[in-house]
C-alpha cells in the first residue's frame, strides 16, 4: 500500500478559513475558545490574533446560543461559521439548527438565504471520555433544509468549506478528530469529484463497490489494498451525506454488481441505511448478491478501554468483503 | 430600573400621536374579530387572538418607531397591522397558504416563530450584526410569559447582556401559557429576571396604550442611547382562549375571564379620548368605515 | 373494504394511563397543560381532578425541563410519563433525551433503570400549522438506549404503554394526532402480536409485503382491500421502529418474496431505509424485485393547503404496489 | 440575601471539623497530584485537576453533611474523595474502564455529567421526586460558571424556585471557562441571576474554608427549614489548565496564573491551623503518611 504525505486536516481548515476571512469581510467564526485558545483542537489558532476578536468571536458556553445567533447574524447580511467543540455536545443546538435555521429560506419566501455553517469535531479512536468519540451525522442527514459534509481529507475539506459558505442554506460539516493532525495517509486516485458536492472514486476497482465517509476511509482504503490484486474493489468517499451524491454510487455497484457500506456511526437508521436501501431499490438488477452494512451495533460508545471492539478497523472490513465475494 | 428620567427622553404622546393609537387599536380589533369569524367558517384554521393586548401592542409599536426591526413571536397581530401587513397578508399563514404571508424586510417586521422563544436568540444575533456592519439599529423582541421558562430566552437574556446588544425586549404578559398561569410558570416577575442577567426593565400595566407608548419610548431610548439591552414587561389582559382551539372555559374561572372582558383596552381608550374631545363621532364613524372596508375585503379574499 | 368501530386512540390512552395511575403510586404525568386542560388533545382528561395536581403535572412550558426533570424523578425512584405538546417542538428535549435519559442506565452501570416514557402526538393531514404536522420518530430511533412506538391502533397504544413503564429504559411513543378521535378504521386480522416488542401481521397476502407503522397503516389497509383480489398484499404493522421486529418482516418477505415500505415522515435515511437496508441484506434471495420505499421527498411538511401533495393516500400506495407486481 | 442569621443555624466550625476540613483537602490535593502524574505517564487519558478548589468543595461537602444528595459536574473530586469515593474508583472513567467508578447509591455522590449543566435538571427533578414520595432529603448540584450559560442551567434555576425544591446549588466560579474569563459568561454574578429567578442566594470567597463552611452550612440549613431552594456561588483560584490537555499559557496571562498559585488554599490552611496550633508536625506528618499511602496505591492499581 502507498501511502502519502499531506497536510493534516487542522492545518487545511485552518488555511481554508483564514482565507475565507479573508476574502469575505461578511465572515466571521463564532465558537467556544476558538479564538484565544484556537480550539481545543488549534483548528482556529492563530486567526482572532489575525482578524481580530470581532470576528472570531469566542462565544458564550452554550450551542443553542451559538446557533441562534448565528442565525440572527445570517439574517443581518452575515456568514456565520459556527463550532461545536464536539459531536456530543450538538444537541443543545439541535432545536435552533432543525426548527430555525433549515427552515428560515422558507419561511421566508427565498427572501432570506441564511449561509450559515457548523463545523463540529467528530468521531473516536483518541481514547476520549464521554460523549467525546461520537459519530452522529446521521441525526441531520434526515432534515430537509440541512446538508451534511463528512470530509476525509483536507483537500475535501477545504472544496466543501468554500462551497458551503456560499450554499444559502445551513450545511454542517464533520471533522474527524483522528485525522486533524494525522499526515500520512493512504493514496487515492488522483481524478477529482466531478462537483464540490459529488461523491469521490477514491480507488478504482471491479469486484466490489465500497461506499464509505469520514475518516475510516482511510481504514478502507488500507482494506482495499492489502486485498489487492486477489479482491479488486472500488472505493467510493461520499464526502457528503445529504443530499447524497447516488449517482456515483449506483454506477459503481453497476460495475462491479455489489455494495458494501462502511461507517464509523452505529448502524441502524444511519446513513449505511439509506445508501443501501437505494441501491436495493435503484440498482437491484446489478446486484449479485446481497448488499451489506459494516458499522458499530446499536449500543453507545464504550468507555476508551472498549473502543476497540465498537470501531471498525482494516481487518473487519477486508473479512467482509472476503465473506461478500468468496 | 435605573432608566434615564423620563424628562430627559421626553415621551408624552401628543394628541395626534393619542388618535394614531387609538386608530391602531380599532384597526387591529376590527381585523381579529373578523379572523375570528373567518376561523369559525372554516376559513382560517386557527386564529390566536390578540384582544386584550392592543394597547401593549400599538403603545410599544408606535413607539419604537417604524426604523426598529422586529422579531415578533405569533401573536403580535397590532404590531404587524401597523407595521403595513395588510389582513390578508396577516392571516395567509393562518388559512395554511405559506408560512409567512408578508414581505419581512421591507416591513422590518419579521416571521412569526412558533417556536416558542427561539426567536430571542435571532433578535439578539441580529443585533450584533448589525453592529458588527456599523449599522446600530434597535431591535425589538417579543414574547409571552409562558415563552421566557425556555432555554432559549434565559440565553438570549445573557448574550444580550454580556454583548451589549441593542434589543429592546417586550413581554406581554397575558397571565397564561394556555392553561398554566403565570404565577405558576415563575417565582418572580420577567422584568426581575432581566436584571439578574444584568439587563435593565421596568414593567408597566399594559391596559393604557399611554402608559405603555411612553415606557417603551423611553426604553427604547435608553437602549439607543446606551447602546445596551432593555426589557419591559407589560402585563395584559386575555380576552379569549389562547387559540380559536382552546376552550379556556375549562381550566380558567368565569370572574377571571370577565375580569378580562371588563378591563378591555380597546373600548376604555375609545371612551377616553372621546371623554377628552379628542376623537368625536365623526372620527369613530371613519374609523369604522375604514375597519368595516378592511374586514369585508378579508373576508372576500377568504370566503 | 370492511370497517370497524372502536374507541378512539385519545379514549383508550386515556384509559390506559387511569389505569397505570391506578395501580402503580409511582407513576406519575408531566406535561404542558395535560392537567388543568386535560392536554391540547384532551388526551389526560380528567385525570388531574382524579389523581391530584401532585401526579398529573402542569409542567413549565420547557421541554428540557420535562425530560430533564423526569430523570431526576426516574433516579428518585418514579415513573414518569412525559408529553410533548406536539411532535415539532421535541427538539428542546433532545439533549436531555439523547445524551442523559437514554445514558443514565449505562453511566450508572445498571444501578439506576429509568423506566421513562414520553409521549409525542406527531403526523399531519389535520392542516396544522407550521410544525404542527411532522413526523420524527427516525430521530429517536437511530439513538441506542432509546426504544421507539408508533401504534396505529388503541389497542395497541394500550400494550406498549403498559409494557414501556416497566422498561427500565426511556421509551418515545408517537401518537398520530388524526387517529386521536376517530372511530371508524378498517378492519383488522384478529391474530394478537407475538410480543409486545413484536410486529402485527394485520393483514394476511401473499403477493407483496406492505411494512408500515402509525396513522397511515390505515391508509395501506385501505389499499390492500381495494386491490384485493388482484393483489394479495400482506400488511405488517411495525407498532415499534425502535428496535425493529426484523424478523416479522424477513419471514413476511420470504413468504411473499416483495416488499414497500410505506411510511409519514420524511423518506431520506427514515424508518424505511433502514428495513429496506435489513431486507436487501438478509432477504436477498427471496426478493422477486427491487424493494422500494413510500414516503415523502426529503422536504419540509409544507403549509396545509399543500400537505395533500405531501402525504401518502391510498392512491400512492395502490399505484406504487400495482408497479411492484405489474 | 435575606438568609437567617447565623446564629439561628449556629454554623462556626469546631476544632475537629477544622481538622477533618484540612485532612480532606491534603487528601484532595495529594489524590490530584497523583492522578495528574498518572496522565503525564499515560495511565489516564485525561485530568481535570481540582487545584485551587479545595477548600470550596471540602467547605461545602462538610458542611451539607453526608445525608444530602450530590449532584456533581466533573471537577467535584474532593467531593467525592470526601464522600467515601476511593481514588482508583474516582479514576477509573479518566482511564477509560467504566463511565463512573464507584457506587452513586450508596454515597449519595451520583455519576460525573459531562454535558453541562444536564445535571442541574435532574437534581431539581430528584428533589421533586423525593417530597412526592415523602422523603424530603437536602439535593446538593455543582456547577461552574461556564455551566452557567447553558439553557438548562436557566431551566433548572426557575424550575427550583416554582417547585421551591429543596436543592442546594454550589456554583465554584473559577473564573474560566476553558479559555473564557467568566467576566465575558456573565454581566452580573450567578448569585444575582439566582435572585433574579427568585432564589435566595450569597457569593462568598473561596479561599478559605472554614468561610465556605459557614456559609453552606447556612445555606442548607435554610433549605432545610424553608424547603426552598438557595444557590451558593464560590469564587475559587484554577491553578492548573482547564485539563491535562489544556496549556493554559497560551491564553492566560502569567500573573493571572502566579496569582491562583499564591493563594492556594490548600497550603494557606495548612499554614493557618498550624500557626493556631490546631495540628502538629505529628499530625501533619500523618496525614502525610496516609496521602502517600492512597498514591502508592493507586500508582500500583493504574501503571
Ligand atoms: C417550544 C414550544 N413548546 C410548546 C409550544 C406549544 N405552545 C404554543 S403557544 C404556548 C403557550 C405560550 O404562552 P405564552 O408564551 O405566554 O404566549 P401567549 O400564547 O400567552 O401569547 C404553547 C405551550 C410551542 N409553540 N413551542
Ligand atoms: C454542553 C457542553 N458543551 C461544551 C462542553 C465542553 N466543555 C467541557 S468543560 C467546558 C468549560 C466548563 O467551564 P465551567 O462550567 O466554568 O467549569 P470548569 O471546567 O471551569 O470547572 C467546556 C466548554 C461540554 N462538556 N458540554
Ligand atoms: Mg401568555
Ligand atoms: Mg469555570
Amino acid at each position: 500500500m502507498s501511502a502519502v504525505r499531506s497536510a493534516a486536516l487542522a492545518e487545511s481548515i485552518n488555511a481554508t478559513l483564514a482565507d475565507l476571512l479573508e476574502q469575505d469581510p461578511r465572515l466571521l467564526l463564532l465558537g467556544e475558545d476558538i479564538g484565544r485558545l484556537g480550539g481545543v483542537f488549534r483548528v482556529t489558532r492563530g486567526l482572532r490574533e489575525r482578524f481580530g476578536a470581532e470576528r472570531v468571536r469566542d462565544s458564550l458556553l452554550a450551542e443553542s446560543t451559538i446557533v441562534g445567533q448565528a442565525v440572527g447574524m445570517a439574517m443581518s447580511g452575515l456568514v456565520p461559521v459556527c463550532e461545536i467543540q464536539f459531536d456530543g455536545f450538538t444537541y443543545p443546538a439541535v432545536n435552533q439548527l432543525v426548527t430555525q435555521a433549515a427552515r428560515i429560506g422558507d419561511r421566508w419566501n427565498g427572501q432570506v438565504s441564511p449561509s450559515l455553517v457548523v463545523r463540529i469535531p467528530t468521531g473516536g479512536g483518541v481514547r476520549g471520555v464521554e460523549h467525546h468519540s461520537e459519530s452522529n451525522e446521521a441525526l441531520f442527514a434526515r432534515v430537509p433544509g440541512i446538508s451534511v459534509a463528512c470530509p476525509s481529507t483536507g483537500e475535501d475539506a477545504d472544496q466543501i468549506l468554500r462551497y458551503a459558505v456560499t450554499l444559502g442554506s445551513p450545511v454542517v460539516m464533520y471533522e474527524p478528530i483522528r485525522l486533524y493532525w494525522r499526515r500520512n495517509t493512504p493514496a487515492r486516485d488522483p481524478e477529482p469529484a466531478r462537483s464540490p458536492t459529488a461523491a469521490r472514486i477514491v480507488r478504482r476497482g471491479t469486484d466490489l463497490t465500497i461506499a464509505t465517509f469520514g475518516a475510516v476511509t482511510h481504514e478502507v482504503l488500507e482494506a482495499a489494498y492489502a486485498l489487492s490484486p486477489e479482491v479488486d474493489v472500488e472505493v467510493v468517499d461520499l464526502r457528503w451525506v445529504a443530499p447524497l451524491d447516488m449517482n456515483t454510487v449506483l454506477e459503481s455497484v453497476a460495475r462491479t454488481g455489489r455494495l458494501l457500506v462502511v461507517h464509523e456511526g452505529s448502524k441502524d437508521v444511519g446513513i449505511g441505511a439509506e445508501v443501501a436501501a437505494s441501491v436495493a431499490e435503484h440498482a437491484f438488477d446489478a446486484l449479485r448478491g446481497p448488499v451489506r452494512r459494516l458499522a458499530p451495533d446499536r449500543r453507545a460508545y464504550p468507555p476508551a478501554d472498549f473502543e476497540k471492539d465498537y470501531l471498525i478497523g482494516v481487518r473487519e472490513i477486508k473479512d467482509e468483503v472476503l465473506v461478500m465475494t468468496k | 430600573m435605573v432608566l434615564q428620567a423620563e424628562t430627559e427622553y421626553g415621551t408624552d404622546p401628543d394628541d395626534d400621536t393619542r388618535r394614531s393609537l387609538l386608530r391602531h387599536m380599532l384597526v387591529a380589533r376590527g381585523v381579529d374579530e373578523e379572523a375570528r369569524q373567518l376561523q369559525k367558517q372554516g376559513a382560517l384554521d386557527l386564529w390566536l387572538s390578540c384582544q386584550g393586548q392592543e394597547a401593549a401592542q400599538v403603545g410599544s409599536a408606535l413607539a419604537v418607531g417604524p426604523t426598529a426591526t422586529v422579531f415578533p413571536s405569533y401573536r403580535e397581530h397590532a404590531v404587524a397591522l401597523l407595521r403595513g401587513v395588510t389582513p390578508d397578508e396577516l392571516v395567509a399563514q393562518w388559512a395554511g397558504r405559506t408560512f409567512c404571508g408578508w414581505d419581512p424586510r421591507r416591513l422590518r417586521f419579521f416571521p412569526y416563530t412558533l417556536v416558542l422563544a427561539a426567536q430571542t436568540l435571532h433578535g439578539v444575533g441580529y443585533a450584533i450584526g448589525q453592529r458588527l456592519q456599523g449599522r446600530d439599529d434597535l431591535v425589538v423582541v417579543y414574547m409571552g410569559d409562558g415563552a421566557t421558562s425556555e432555554g432559549d430566552m434565559s440565553e438570549a437574556l445573557n448574550l444580550a447582556a454580556v454583548e451589549s446588544a441593542s434589543v429592546l425586549f417586550i413581554c406581554q404578559n397575558n397571565g397564561w401559557a394556555i392553561s398554566k398561569p403565570a404565577g405558576e410558570q415563575m417565582r418572580t416577575s420577567v422584568a426581575e429576571r432581566a436584571r439578574g442577567f444584568g439587563i435593565e426593565s421596568v414593567r408597566v400595566p399594559g391596559q393604557d396604550p399611554e402608559t405603555v407608548f411612553s415606557a417603551c419610548s423611553r426604553a427604547a431610548a435608553h437602549v439607543r442611547a446606551e447602546r445596551a439591552p432593555c426589557l419591559v414587561e407589560i402585563p395584559v389582559g386575555r380576552i379569549h382562549g389562547h387559540s380559536t382551539s382552546d376552550a379556556q372555559e375549562v381550566y380558567r374561572d368565569h370572574e377571571d375571564i370577565a375580569r378580562a372582558r371588563a378591563a378591555d383596552p380597546v373600548t376604555a381608550y375609545a371612551a377616553r379620548l372621546g371623554g377628552l374631545g379628542l376623537v368625536d363621532t365623526a372620527w369613530l364613524d371613519a374609523v369604522d368605515a375604514e375597519v368595516r372596508e378592511l374586514r369585508e375585503r378579508l373576508m372576500k379574499e377568504y370566503v
